[in-house]
C-alpha cells in the first residue's frame, strides 16, 4: 500500500493542500502550509527504510495517461532520486517556516505556490516518463517565476523574466529533443512510447543526430545547473527572490540540472556525452565554473550574490564528478548535491534573517555582529565552514570524493579543481569576517535581535545534518552506491578505459 | 489549339493587373485591377477546362461569386472610408499603422 | 589489543571534544560561569593527558612493533575506497599525544590566569579544547583523511583564536590570512592524497606504507610529486618558505594561543607528517632534499628577520619559524628521531618563552591599564630591567633562552646537535648537505644572538617604562607561574629523553621511534661519523652558541635604547630586516592584488557583467527587441507599401515553384 | 492561320490594350469603362474556348452587375472629375515595373508546366460534351452533383457579403 502510492501521494498531496490554503483565511495560510509540508515530510521519511539499496528502480507505478500517444503516468525511485526527494521534503517545511515573517503580502498565494512548487519538484525527481518529466519540469518553473516576480526585491521583474526565459528556452529545446527521440525510437520499435525504460532499452545507435539531441538535453540541464557560461540568471534570481525562493532555488532547482545529466543526458547518449572532445569541453566548463565562480564570488558586495556565485562553483564539482565517471566521483557528486542543498540553503536562510532585521544584503552594512548576536554568528560560522568544505562537515565528504574519484580519470582537472578549495576560503571567510567580526561600526547593528526560537527551529535541523553527514555519511553512501554503480555500468561501454574503475 | 495563346493572354492580363495595383493609389482603381487579375485567372481556368474537364468552368463560376461578394463588401468599405476620411487615396490612409 | 587503557584511546580526543561542546554551550548561554568553564576546560585536558599517559604506559608494556589501529565506524565506503573513522596508536603518535595533552594542559592552566578578565573567557576555552581535539585527531588518525580532519580542524581553531579579539580588524585579518595560507598548503596535501590513492588504492597509513615500495619506483616522478605536494601542505601548516607569512601575524591572538598553537603543537604538524610518511620521503631523495633545503633556508631566513623585530612576540614567532626549519632539516635528512626530538624540546622551551612573554605582556598591560597609557605592551623598547619586577619569569625565560641557543646540558643543545650532526653525516654521502649544515650553523649563531637580545632588552638595562607604571609591575599569580616552572624543568632536563650514545646516554627516543622509521632507515645509506668528528661538531656547536650570546652581550647596548614612541626609524639593512625583507608587501603586490583585480575587474565586471550577461544574454534580448523594432518599422500603415511587400512575397513563393 | 485564331488574337489584343488603358487612365470612370471593354473581350475569348455559358455569365455578372456597382460607387463618391493623378512617382513606377517584369518572367518559365498527358481529354471533347448535354447542362450537372456543397456555401457567402455591405455602407445602424 505504502510502496504503491507513496510517490503519487507525495506529488498529489501538496497540490491538494495548495487548494486548501487558497481557500483558507489569510492568517491561517502559513500555518496550514507548514502543516501540509510537514505531513509531506513525514510521509516521505519512511522511504529511507523502505528503499532497498540494491533494488534498482523501485516503488514504481505505471498507469496509462494518454494511451494513444504512448504517454504514461510512470513514477519510481532509485538511489539517485531518493535523496533528492528527501532533500525536497526536508527543506520545504523549513522554507515555509523561515518565511513566516518575511512574507507579509498575499500570503495565501505565496504558500499555495510553494506547495505547487513542491509537487512539481517531486514530480521531476520521480518521473519515469519523458512527457511526465517535461510537464513536471514546467510545473515547477511557473510557481518559481511568480515567487520571484511577486515577492522579490527591487529588480524582481527583470530577474523573474530572465529566470523564466532562460529556463524555458532550455526546456523547449529539451521538448524538441524528447519528441525527436520518441519518434526515432518508435521508428525502430513501431510503438510510440514516452516511457523512460522503453527509450533507454531501444535507443540503440542514433548516429549523428545523437549529437544534436544530446546538445539539446545538455543545454536544458546546463542552464539549470547552471554551468558557466549559462549562469548569469542565477545571481539575479537569487538576489531578488525572497528567502524561501532562494533556498528552494539553490537547494533543489539547481539539482534538477545535474539530476537530468545523471538520469537522461548521459545514459541516453553515452557515445556523445563521453566522446573525448565533448568530455574535455564539459570538464573544462566545470573547472571554469569552480574557479571562476569562486573568484567572482570573492568580489561580490552583496551577500546573496556571493552565495549565488559560490553555487556555480559547487555545482561545478558535481558536473566534474559526473563526467569523471568513477564510483567515488559520481557518489561524491550526489553527496555534493545534497550538501549544497543543506549548506547553501542554510546560508540563504541566514542572509534572509539578516535582511529581515536590517533590510540590507550588503556585506559592508554589517560588522562585529558576533558581539551582538552570538548565536547567529555561531550558526553562520558553522554553515560557512561547511560550505567551504571543512573536514568533518558535510561539505568535505562530497568534494573529497569528487576530487578523489576525478583524479583517477582526470588528474590535471582534479588538481585544478582542488584550487577551488582555496578559493572557497577566499570568498567566504572575508565575507564572514566582515559580517560577524571586525569593529561594530554601524550603530544600527548594535541592537539586532539574536535568533528567535522559530529561526532556531529552521536552522538547527540543517546544522544537525551538516555534522551528521560530515561525520557519518555511510548510510547515504550505502543507499546510493548501487544506483551510482548502475549509472556507470550503463554508460561505461562508451567511456574511455581509464574510467572503468 | 488555343491553349497556349490563351495562357499567354492570361499571363499578360494578370501582370497588367499586378502592375496596376502597384502603380495606382486610388482604392477603386486598385480594386478594378484586382478584378482584372481575377479575370485573367478565369481565362486560364476556361482554357484548361478544354483539356482537363468541365470543372475548370465551374471554378470560374465560383470565382465570379466570390468576386461579386468581394466587390460588394470592398466597395462598401471604400464608401465607409471615404465617409470617414474624405478620400480614397491610399497614400492618405494609414489607419493600419499600430 | 587486550589492554584496557588502549581500548579507551578514544577518550583522549573525546574528552577535549566534550569540553568544547560544554564550554561552547556555556559560551552561548552562560558566558559568565567562569568557574565551570575553567573546571571543564582544564579538567578535560588533564584527564586527556592522564588517558594518554595510561595508553602510552600500556603500549610500552606490550612491546608492540606494529601500530595498533582502532576502527570505530565506516566513514566513506565507496567502491574500492574503504575509509574508516579509525585511530592509530604507535610510538610516534604516543610522543605527539603526550606533548599535545601535556603541554596543552599546562597552557590551559596558564590561560586560567591570563584570560581571567576577558569577556570571552568561555568561548576561549571552548576554542582551545576544540583545538586540542583536532590536534589529537591529527596525530592519532589512522589514515590520511582522518589526519586531514585534524589538519584542517587545527587550522580552523587557529583561525578562530588568532581572531579571538575580533573587534580589531587587524586580528580578524590575521586569522583570515592564516586560514587562507593554510588552505593553499592543504590543497597540496589533498592532491598528494589523490595521487597516493590512485597509485596504492588505499588511504590508510598501514596499506599505503606497506605498498609504497612496491608501487612507487624509488626516486620516480610520482613519489617525488607526492612528497613535494605533502611538503607544500607542511609548509603551509608549519610556516615554511614560501608560506610562512601567516605565522608572525598570528601573534595577534592571545599569548597562550601563540604558545600552544603557534609554537608547541599545531605548527609542528608538518614535521609530524613528514615523520609519519617517512617511507614515502625515503623513497624520494629529491623530495627529502627539498624538505631539508627549505628547512635550512627557512631556519636562516627567519633568524635574520628575528634580529630586528621589536615586538617581543614577533621575535618569538620568527624564532619558531626558524626552529621549525631545523626540524624539517632533521626529518628531511632522514634523522626522524632527531626531528621529533627537537619538536618535543622546542615544545617545552618555546612554550615557556611564549608564556613568559605572556607574563611580561600582561604585567605591562596591567600597568598601562592602571595609568591609562596607550603604549605598546609588546614592544621591547618599552620594557627593560624587568627582572627586578618579574624575577621568576626572568629566570625561567633565561633557561629557555639558553636551551634554544643550544647551551649544554639544556634540552635544546641535544636536539639541535642531533639534527646538525645528522646533516653533517649525510653530507659525507651527499655534499649538498654541507650547505644545509652550514646554514643550520649560521642560524644557530643568529638564534643565540637574537634570543640574548630579547632577554637583554626585556629584562636588563634600565627600565624604560614610565615612572607611574613601575608601581603596577608585579609577578603573575601562581596559576601562571606554576606552568612556567614545570616547563622550565622540562626545558632543563628534556635532553635526558634522548641522551646521545656518544655521551653514554641511551638514546631513548631514538630507539623508541625505531619501529616507526625502520623501513625508511633501511633505505638510507648508513653513514657513521668517527667519534672525533662528532666531538668536534659538538664543541663547535657550543662555541657558536656561546659566540652568539657573547656577541649579543657585547654589541648591544640596552642603555642606549629609546622607548618606542621616541625611537628613530630604522635605516639600511636594519630597515630591510625590520620590514621582514618586504615579503608580505611582495606577496601583496604580485599575488593578492592582481588576483583581486583579476576577479573584480576582469572576471566579474568584464567577463561576467559585460561579456556573458551584457553582450550574450541581455544582448540577445536587445537583439530580439531590435528585430521587433525593425519589424514594426515595416508597419507603415500604408496599404500601397503592404501591397508591394505582398507581391514580393507572392513572387518569392512562385519563384520557389519555378525552381 | 484559321479564322478562329484571327478572331482570338483580335479580341486578345483588344483585351490587353484596354487593360493597359484601364490601369493608366487618370480618371476612375475611364478606367472602369476600359475595364468593361476588357471584360467583354474576355467573354468573346470564352466563347472561342468552348465556354459559352461562362461567357454569358461574364457579360451579365461582371460587365453588367459588378462594373455597374463600381461606377455607382465612383459616382457616389464624386470621383468622376479630373483630379490630380493618383499614379505613383518614378520610384513607384520603377518598383511596379520591376515586380511586374519578374512576374512575367516567372510565368514565362512556367509555360512549360503542362498537365500530364494521362489526364488530358482528347481534343474537342468539351464541344462534344456540350452537344450531348446542352450548353447549360454540361455545367449544371456537376454543379448540382459533385459541387453541390460548395455551391450552397457560395449562397451563404453572398448572403454574408450582402449583409456586410449593408452594414458597412449604412451611415448609422
Amino acid at each position: 500500500m505504502y510502496a504503491q502510492s507513496v510517490l503519487t501521494a507525495l506529488i498529489a498531496w501538496p497540490a491538494l493542500a495548495a487548494g486548501v490554503v487558497l481557500g483558507a483565511p489569510e492568517r491561517w495560510a502559513k500555518h496550514l502550509a507548514l502543516a501540509a509540508s510537514f505531513i509531506e515530510f513525514a510521509v516521505s521519511v519512511p522511504l529511507w527504510w523502505v528503499f532497498q539499496p540494491a533494488g534498482g528502480m523501485q516503488l514504481q507505478l505505471d498507469v496509462p495517461w494518454i494511451p494513444n500517444w504512448g504517454i504514461h503516468y510512470a513514477v519510481g525511485v532509485d538511489g539517485i532520486s531518493l535523496f533528492m526527494i528527501l532533500l525536497t521534503t526536508f527543506l520545504v517545511p523549513l522554507s515555509i517556516l523561515g518565511s513566516y515573517n518575511y512574507i507579509t503580502t498575499r500570503e495565501r498565494a505565496f504558500y499555495a505556490l510553494m506547495l505547487v512548487l513542491t509537487s512539481g519538484m517531486i514530480g521531476v525527481f520521480v518521473a519515469l516518463d519523458l512527457f511526465l518529466f517535461y510537464v513536471m519540469w514546467d510545473v515547477m518553473l511557473i510557481p518559481m517565476y511568480f515567487i520571484i516576480g511577486v515577492w522579490g526585491g527591487q529588480n524582481r521583474l527583470y530577474a523573474a523574466i530572465k529566470f523564466f526565459i532562460y529556463t524555458f528556452f532550455g526546456s523547449l529545446l529539451m521538448l524538441v529533443a524528447i519528441l525527436t527521440l520518441v519518434y526515432l525510437v518508435a521508428q525502430r520499435t513501431g510503438v510510440y512510447s514516452f516511457s523512460y525504460v522503453n527509450v533507454m532499452n531501444n535507443i540503440g545507435a542514433l548516429g549523428p543526430v545523437a549529437f544534436w539531441l544530446f546538445g539539446a538535453f545538455f543545454l536544458a540541464f546546463a542552464i539549470k545547473v547552471p554551468m558557466f557560461p549559462f549562469h548569469t540568471w542565477l545571481p539575479d534570481a537569487h538576489v531578488e527572490a525572497p528567502t524561501a525562493g532562494s533556498v528552494i532555488l539553490a537547494a533543489v532547482l539547481l539539482k534538477m540540472g545535474t539530476y537530468g545529466f545523471l538520469r537522461f543526458a548521459v545514459p541516453f547518449f553515452p557515445q556523445v556525452a563521453l566522446h573525448p572532445a565533448v568530455q574535455r569541453a564539459i570538464v573544462t566548463l566545470s573547472l571554469i565554473g569552480i574557479v571562476y565562480g569562486g573568484l567572482v564570488a570573492m568580489v561580490q558586495p552583496d551577500f546573496k550574490k556571493l552565495i549565488a556565485y559560490s553555487s556555480v562553483a559547487h555545482l561545478g564539482f558535481v558536473v566534474l564528478g559526473i563526467w569523471a565517471l568513477t564510483l567515488q566521483s559520481v557518489q561524491g557528486a550526489l553527496m555534493v548535491m545534497i550538501n549544497h542543498g543543506i549548506s547553501t540553503g542554510a546560508l540563504f536562510f541566514l542572509v534572509g534573517m539578516l535582511y529581515e532585521r536590517r533590510h540590507s544584503r550588503l556585506i559592508e552594512a554589517f560588522g562585529g555582529l558576533a558581539k551582538v548576536v552570538p548565536l547567529f554568528a555561531a550558526v553562520l560560522t558553522i554553515v560557512s565552514l561547511s560550505s567551504i568544505g571543512l573536514p568533518a562537515t558535510n561539505g568535505f565528504v562530497g568534494e573529497f570524493l569528487v576530487l578523489l574519484g576525478a583524479f583517477r580519470t582526470y588528474p590535471v582537472a582534479a588538481a585544478v579543481a582542488t584550487t577551488g578549495v582555496i578559493v572557497a576560503a577566499m570568498y567566504l571567510l572575508p565575507a564572514l569576517q566582515r559580517v560577524i567580526y571586525n569593529p561594530l561600526d554601524q550603530p544600527e547593528n548594535a541592537h539586532l535581535a539574536d535568533l528567535s526560537p522559530r529561526e532556531l527551529a529552521v536552522l538547527l535541523p540543517l546544522v544537525a545534518c551538516i555534522v551528521w553527514i560530515g561525520v557519518y555519511p555511510t548510510p547515504f553512501l550505502r543507499r546510493m552506491e548501487p544506483s551510482a554503480q548502475r549509472f556507470i555500468e550503463s554508460v561505461r561501454p562508451a567511456a574511455p578505459a581509464a574510467a572503468a574503475r | 489549339m488555343l491553349l497556349g495563346p490563351a495562357l499567354f493572354v492570361s499571363a499578360a492580363l494578370f501582370t497588367l493587373g499586378v502592375f496596376g495595383v502597384l502603380l495606382r493609389r486610388n482604392a477603386i482603381v486598385i480594386f478594378m485591377c484586382v478584378e482584372l487579375m481575377l479575370n485573367a485567372v478565369n481565362l486560364t481556368f476556361v482554357a484548361l477546362a478544354q483539356r482537363l474537364g468541365v470543372a475548370g468552368q465551374l471554378f470560374v463560376f465560383f470565382v465570379m461569386a466570390v468576386a461579386a461578394a468581394e466587390a460588394a463588401v470592398g466597395l462598401a468599405i471604400i464608401l465607409a472610408i471615404y465617409r470617414h476620411r474624405g478620400t480614397v487615396n491610399l497614400q492618405n490612409i494609414n489607419l493600419l499603422k499600430g | 589489543m587486550s589492554a584496557s587503557a588502549l581500548q579507551l584511546l578514544w577518550l583522549v580526543p573525546a574528552l577535549p571534544l566534550a569540553g568544547f561542546v560544554l564550554n561552547g554551550a556555556l559560551a552561548l548561554w552562560r558566558p559568565n560561569a567562569k568557574a565551570a568553564v575553567s573546571t571543564i576546560g582544564v579538567g578535560a585536558l588533564v584527564l586527556a593527558f592522564a588517558a594518554a599517559t595510561a595508553a602510552v604506559a600500556e603500549f610500552a608494556r606490550l612491546h608492540q612493533a606494529a601500530p595498533l589501529v582502532f576502527r570505530y565506524w565506516e566513514w566513506m565506503p565507496v567502491g574500492d575506497l574503504r575509509l574508516d573513522f579509525a585511530l592509530q596508536f604507535d610510538q610516534l603518535s604516543a610522543v605527539m599525544a603526550l606533548v599535545v595533552t601535556g603541554v596543552g594542559a599546562l597552557i590551559h592552566l596558564f590561560s586560567v590566569g591570563y584570560m581571567h578578565e576577558d569577556a570571552g573567557y568561555a568561548r576561549y576555552f571552548a576554542y582551545l579544547n576544540l583545538f586540542v581535539f583536532f590536534m589529537l585527531m591529527l596525530v592519532l588518525g589512522a589514515s590520511f583523511p582522518v589526519m586531514f580532519v585534524g589538519w584542517e580542524g587545527v587550522g580552523l581553531c587557529s583561525y578562530l583564536l588568532i581572531g579571538f579579539w575580533f573587534t580589531e580588524q587587524i586580528n580578524a585579518d590575521a586569522g583570515k590570512k592564516a586560514f587562507i595560507v593554510n588552505r593553499i598548503g592543504d590543497s597540496g596535501f589533498l592532491i598528494a592524497m589523490f595521487l597516493i590513492f590512485r597509485a596504492t588504492g588505499a588511504l590508510d597509513f598501514g596499506p599505503v606504507f606497506g605498498r609504497a615500495q612496491a608501487v612507487f619506483p624509488a626516486a620516480g616522478t610520482t613519489i617525488t610529486a607526492v612528497t613535494l605536494l605533502l611538503f607544500l601542505g607542511c609548509a603551509g601548516k608549519s610556516a615554511q618558505i614560501p608560506l610562512y607569512t601567516w605565522l608572525p601575524d598570528a601573534m595577534q591572538g592571545p599569548t597562550p594561543v601563540s604558545a600552544l598553537i603557534h609554537a608547541a603543537t599545531m605548527v609542528t604538524a608538518g614535521v609530524y607528517l613528514v615523520a609519519r610518511c617517512n617511507v614515502l620521503f625515503a623513497l624520494s631523495p629529491l623530495g627529502s632534499a627539498a624538505v631539508a633545503g627549505v628547512g635550512a633556508l627557512t631556519a636562516l631566513f627567519a633568524a635574520t628577520i628575528a634580529l630586528k623585530q621589536w615586538d617581543i612576540k614577533r621575535v618569538l614567532a620568527y624564532s619558531t619559524i626558524s626552529q621549525l626549519g631545523y626540524m624539517f632539516l632533521g626529518v628531511g635528512t632522514g634523522a626522524y628521531a632527531a626531528g621529533i626530538f627537537h619538536l618535543v624540546t622546542h615544545a617545552f622551551f618555546k612554550a615557556l618563552l611564549f608564556l613568559g612573554s605572556g607574563s611580561v605582556i600582561q604585567a605591562l598591560h596591567h600597568a598601562y591599564h592602571a595609568t591609562h597609557s596607550h603604549d605598546d605592551a609588546q614592544d621591547m623598547r618599552n620594557m627593560g630591567g624587568l627582572r627586578r619586577y618579574l624575577p621568576w619569569t626572568a629566570t625561567l625565560m633565561w633557561i629557555a633562552t639558553l636551551a634554544i641557543a643550544g647551551i649544554p646540558p639544556l634540552s635544546g643543545f641535544f636536539s639541535k646537535d642531533a639534527i646538525l650532526g645528522a646533516a653533517f653525516a649525510l653530507a659525507t654521502a651527499e655534499p649538498i648537505w654541507y650547505v644545509y649544515w652550514a646554514m643550520g650553523v649560521a642560524a644557530a649563531l643568529l638564534t643565540a644572538f637574537y634570543m640574548t637580545r630579547l632577554m637583554l632588552y626585556t629584562f636588563h638595562g634600565p627600565t624604560r617604562t614610565g615612572e607611574q607604571e613601575r608601581q603596577h609591575l608585579h609577578e603573575a599569580p601562581w596559576v601562571m607561574t606554576g606552568p612556567l616552572l614545570v616547563l622550565g624543568l622540562l626545558s632543563l632536563s628534556g635532553g635526558l629523553l634522548n641522551l646521545p650514545e656518544l655521551m653514554g646516554g641511551g638514546a631513548f627516543l631514538h630507539h623508541w621511534l625505531e619501529p616507526v622509521t625502520a623501513l625508511a632507515d633501511r633505505m638510507r645509506p648508513a653513514v657513521e661519523l668517527s667519534r672525533v668528528v662528532e666531538w668536534a661538531l659538538l664543541s663547535g656547536a657550543v662555541g657558536v652558541a656561546a659566540l652568539g650570546i657573547f656577541g649579543a652581550v657585547r654589541l648591544l647596548k640596552p642603555e642606549a635604547l629609546l622607548p618606542a614612541r621616541l625611537a628613530p626609524p630604522e635605516t639600511g639593512l636594519g630597515r630591510l630586516l625590520w620590514k621582514k625583507w618586504y615579503v608580505d608587501e611582495l606577496y601583496d603586490a604580485i599575488i593578492v592584488r592582481p588576483l583581486q583585480w583579476l576577479a573584480r575587474e576582469v572576471l566579474w565586471k568584464s567577463i561576467d557583467a559585460r561579456l556573458v550577461d551584457g553582450l550574450i544574454v541581455n544582448g540577445s534580448a536587445t537583439a530580439s527587441r531590435a528585430l521587433g523594432w525593425l519589424g514594426s518599422r515595416l508597419q507603415t500603415g500604408e496599404v500601397g507599401f503592404y501591397v508591394v511587400l505582398f507581391v514580393v512575397g507572392v513572387l518569392l513563393l512562385v519563384g520557389g515553384a519555378v525552381r | 492561320m484559321s479564322w478562329t485564331l484571327i478572331i482570338f488574337w483580335a479580341f486578345a489584343g483588344l483585351a490587353i490594350a484596354s487593360a493597359l488603358c484601364c490601369i493608366t487612365r487618370r480618371s476612375p470612370v475611364a478606367s472602369a469603362l476600359w475595364l468593361v471593354v476588357t471584360l467583354f473581350s474576355l467573354a468573346a475569348l470564352f466563347v472561342l474556348l468552348d465556354a459559352q455559358f461562362i461567357a454569358v455569365l461574364q457579360v451579365l455578372v461582371y460587365a453588367g452587375a459588378i462594373m455597374v456597382l463600381f461606377l455607382f460607387v465612383i459616382m457616389l463618391l464624386n470621383l468622376g472629375r479630373q483630379g490630380p493623378t493618383d499614379v505613383k512617382g518614378p520610384l513607384g513606377v520603377g518598383v511596379a515595373a520591376l515586380l511586374g517584369g519578374v512576374l512575367l518572367f516567372q510565368l514565362w518559365i512556367l509555360r512549360h508546366v503542362a498537365p500530364p498527358d494521362a489526364i488530358q481529354l482528347p481534343p474537342s471533347s468539351m464541344a462534344r460534351l456540350q452537344q450531348e448535354q446542352g450548353l447549360v447542362g454540361a455545367i449544371a450537372r456537376p454543379l448540382f452533383d459533385t459541387y453541390l456543397i460548395p455551391f450552397e456555401i457560395t449562397s451563404l457567402l453572398l448572403l454574408a457579403a450582402l449583409v456586410g455591405a449593408v452594414v458597412l455602407a449604412k451611415r448609422k445602424l
